[in-house]
């Protein structure tokens, strides 16, 4: 294993004492438990939105906290999901009186770290939502299944989210807002190469030089299938084709009911792209990829997008999600409303993602 | 009758094993999941060993694998620490207060265990989880305890069973935890977790046997 | 060969057409000669930058074209100097009639492409100037050699004087500026991996899995030595020691004198650091190595640079300039005064760097 | 004398020269350079080769030569593009006119591109660079011609000085191009742009040869 690492069980805290060396203007990191929080959080008033998840996905989480976005991260070991007494304190934090909404991943880790995470938060009166994120459409069936896995929508809805939070949207809308970004979001990935855990040592899989992995997720976990490599427009072109035929997707998710006081299961519907719909367009590389590469993926699906009558009014391009030193690309398609789009322009201002201030 | 001694034995011991194991469980999770279940339960299991001396003067078993169960729940993270939190955690309210384990207690531990990791994981048999290992083990143990026979000759038989559920997990297509997204690749691969739970099982009982 | 390319001799321009089709907001792409410029040049009365190189570093140049940073870039084929015929077609769209400034990295293909570019620019009336950065400490001796070669420092200029045309600086002053901040910086990389140039196929070197190379540059090359692998913290003290160590610096530079009408030689000196000093810290990816190793290196970087009384003031971490997708860092740190700093912070909104609008 | 149909000829030989030699000059330049010499040759001289049959009614040499120049810089890029492209600017200019080559002419030409060569890019002998093959070629036509010979004996001479000028390139401390960044390394590799500049001589003599 080649990385530029010290003792591997070090990374994950080491990488967060240069963060806070680099961005104590933005972030302020917490180490026992773990969490990255707003320098300037609790913010009376404002609801607080908190992700988190398994570390080796930088720049999300901890890459993401800051005005317009998240007010606390909460990073795992490498691919390991947070641990509820990490997430309780960060939303003790960051807690400014108006709610906090938890933005989670549906792996069946995140879920129920986050679940448990809930429920303490609740039960020492601090106001908590939990709302899924699930737009894998590699996985393909959700009945009895842990369902579809939350990738590229995730950091979408978190900047959308957190200009409303921003902008004084309460806890329900936020909650509300979350749930439709989730509802119109669908994301495919592939790698060419695996990845090395600094804890493993070793790839988590190999592959040949003349083999990628389809429908991958961001934990380094091998995909739905394995394939011949193919060119980028062969590979845009299943991902996108994958995204864009997509039929209706309907399964349950847990959510908390304020009123009731415990989990419900609310059963949720996608509904497919349509002629017309304006779009953001998100590329995104596993980490290895080169930027050129992601601009070969982003023409081809430029082009079969406009084939298709779908119209891309936003686009993100770049390591946003990645699975460390990961080779491979992930596309995600959100259709926007005015509103989304709105909320997507606000200013944003965190480690890893700024514009506008 | 299991007493406390029993109990923190069957923790270092099985501390132990995960520690031996840490690599093999590791592999298994990178063949379907992404490789860090033997780290996982060996970061957790680190922390429970190293609270076993302060445990020296805590008789109260339910005491003990309560925060056995705080300790696994803050440390472990991903999907297993959850699920082996919650284990603890409804296996110590199953004897909370308690100094020794009659037969029937150990039982009642076991069962507790295993309906709180279905009430967090929400995984039913045959989806290829720690599920296949720990529901049949405990299904073993009823029946023999139901036939008369003593704790050590059930608990063998409840080893017996989570070996032959472990080795049934490898045909199965997996519908939850991570290995689920690998659709039918994750046939012909035994599960990391119920390999963990395996190791659990098998502690206690070298324990008894001890 | 794994890539998310089609055919390798389309790599550069269809990279082009994705990013054309991603910001046509920002930028135009003119793809015989090969450049991109900024949708709004010429503006007149503003100094134009123009930057360029071998393509294959991206997002250097060609993401930094827009508001606040270049006026063009001129991409050659993957690390290979762009042709004079390119770099003077760019200055001819993007000439404002205030003159432009040549940015160029001191390779041999660079300046020789570029001087070049400036005689035949020179003789259609524009006018042109062309200042070198030659920042790479790991290149030793300057005389009867090539010289030091142009690295981190090169973007920084980039955004200084990018600025600096912004707000109305007039030729001389940008030039002046651009060899000044060159003059204030200093930077060294390292290798964990080669990289594959597409239309080779093949690493361009072989490093084993205990290996590193000390010294690269940016194209993929090997470095100046090959060592055993070490832990972060070791590589970031070689890095930031031949750094901070760096005797003054002297050697000659080609320039072209406007009121002679020809290419002169420039003494030149780059002063040591001091105590005291303010600094611009920044960390680069190679392009495969994940953020979170970044911060590692940034991290150790810091704490050195505390010890020695150098004040770390701003800082810039992720891969702006990379050698596709090898794995690997650079460090380059920038003695800033406050002009540079006001500069620095200034405005800017190109597709791969964005603030303050 | 040397005509217009030798020069079509030898530019000819030489694109097939190179292309035929693109992974080997691309390897060289892999071991000391960045990997792309035979790929940047290659697309400059495949460009000239496409030029080629327009040159078919164009008799004067030296507006050929200055045509094949203007393309390579155009195309060719990195260090070699400036280099070649100015080798043949120059010496065009030194055949500026000319239908056909006197012994004298080609020598002029030789000197003219090796001027221009070192011009540019201000390398000196003993740097490790192409001048190290097109210098002492250019110094043997000229003895030979002083010596009396004929044009195809003196260019025999000069290909045989190109050759052991290449292969004196292999032990040299590269000063200039991207060797000289390696330092001491770029000690026993060959040059790769010297290898293309005897692949150019070593053209020319094979079409006078033929
Ligand atoms: N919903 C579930 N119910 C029961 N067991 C589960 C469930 N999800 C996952 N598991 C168990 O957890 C194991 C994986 O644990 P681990 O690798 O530590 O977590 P993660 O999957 O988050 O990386 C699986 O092998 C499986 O036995
Ligand atoms: N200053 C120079 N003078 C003469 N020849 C040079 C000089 N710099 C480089 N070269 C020649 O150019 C060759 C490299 O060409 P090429 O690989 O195409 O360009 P680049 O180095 O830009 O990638 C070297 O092998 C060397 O012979
Ligand atoms: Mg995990
Ligand atoms: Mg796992
Ligand atoms: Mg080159
Ligand atoms: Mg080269």
């Amino acid at each position: 294993m080649k990385k530029l690492i010290n003792k591997p069980e070090n990374f994950v805290r080491e990488s967060l004492e240069g963060m806070a060396a680099a961005h104590s203007d933005l972030i302020k990191v917490n180490y026992d438990p773990t969490f990255i929080y707003r320098a300037t959080a609790p913010i009376p008033g404002k609801v607080a939105i908190i992700s988190g998840g398994g570390s080796g996905h930088e720049p999300m989480h901890v890459g993401f906290v800051g005005t317009g976005m998240l007010d606390a991260a909460c990073p795992g070991e490498v691919f390991t999901s947070p641990t509820p007494d990490q997430i309780l304190e960060a939303a003790k934090q960051v807690d400014g009186g108006a709610g906090i909404l938890y933005i989670v991943k549906n792996y069946g880790g995140d879920v129920m770290n986050f679940e448990m995470a809930t429920e303490l938060a609740r039960a020492e009166g601090v106001r908590v939502l939990n709302i899924l994120i699930d737009d894998d459409v590699a996985v393909k069936d959700s009945l009895y299944t842990q369902g579809r896995r939350g990738v590229g929508t995730t950091i979408l809805a978190e900047k959308i989210c957190g200009a409303a939070a921003e902008q004084g949207y309460d806890l329900t809308q936020i909650a509300d807002l979350c749930r439709r970004v989730n509802l119109h979001g669908r994301s495919m990935g592939i790698a060419l190469t695996s990845c090395t855990v600094p804890a493993k040592g070793s790839p988590t899989f190999e592959l040949s030089d003349r083999e990628i992995e389809l429908g991958i997720g961001i934990h380094g976990e091998p995909g739905r299938e394995r394939t011949d490599i193919k060119s980028v427009d062969e590979v845009t072109e299943i991902l996108t084709r994958s995204i864009i035929e997509d039929a209706a997707y309907s399964r349950t998710l847990r959510e908390w009911d304020e009123n009731k006081g415990e989990w419900v299961d609310v059963e949720l519907i996608n509904p497919p792209l349509e002629k017309g719909d304006r779009l953001l367009a998100f590329v995104n590389s596993m980490g290895g990829t080169p930027l050129s590469e992601l601009y070969l993926v982003y023409r081809k699906l430029a082009q079969i997008c406009e084939q298709q009558g779908l119209q891309i009014v936003r686009n993100l391009i770049g390591p946003y999600i990645t699975s460390l030193e990961m080779q491979g690309c992930s596309i995600t398609l959100l259709k926007l409303d005015d509103e989304m789009i709105r909320l997507w322009d606000a200013p944003v201002k965190t480690p890893s993602w700024r514009w506008g201030i | 009758m299991v007493n406390q001694a029993h109990i923190l034995q069957w923790l270092q011991v099985f501390a132990t094993k995960i520690e031996q194991n840490k690599e093999y469980l590791t592999e298994l999770d990178a063949a379907i999941g992404d490789a860090d279940h033997g780290i996982n339960m060996d970061r957790g299991f680190k922390k429970v060993s190293s609270q076993l001396p302060s445990f020296a003067d805590q008789q109260d078993i339910g005491s003990i694998l309560k925060t056995v169960s705080m300790t696994l729940i803050s440390s472990i993270g991903g999907a297993s620490g959850p699920l082996y939190g919650t284990w603890f955690l409804r296996a110590s309210t199953a004897v909370a207060g308690k100094q020794e384990l009659t037969q029937q207690d150990v039982l009642e531990l076991l069962q507790a265990g295993l309906d709180g990791v279905l009430g967090r994981g929400k995984a039913q048999l045959g989806d290829k989880t720690m599920v296949d290992v720990l529901s049949p083990s405990v299904a073993a143990f009823r029946q023999a305890v139901g036939k008369g026979k003593t704790t050590l000759e059930a608990l063998k038989t409840a080893v017996t069973a989570a070996e032959q559920g472990l080795h049934d997990t490898i045909p199965m297509l997996a519908k939850k935890g991570r290995a689920s997204y690998l659709g039918d690749r994750s046939i012909g691969h035994q599960d990391p977790g119920g390999t963990s739970a395996y190791l659990m099982l098998k502690s206690f009982l070298e324990v008894l046997e001890a």
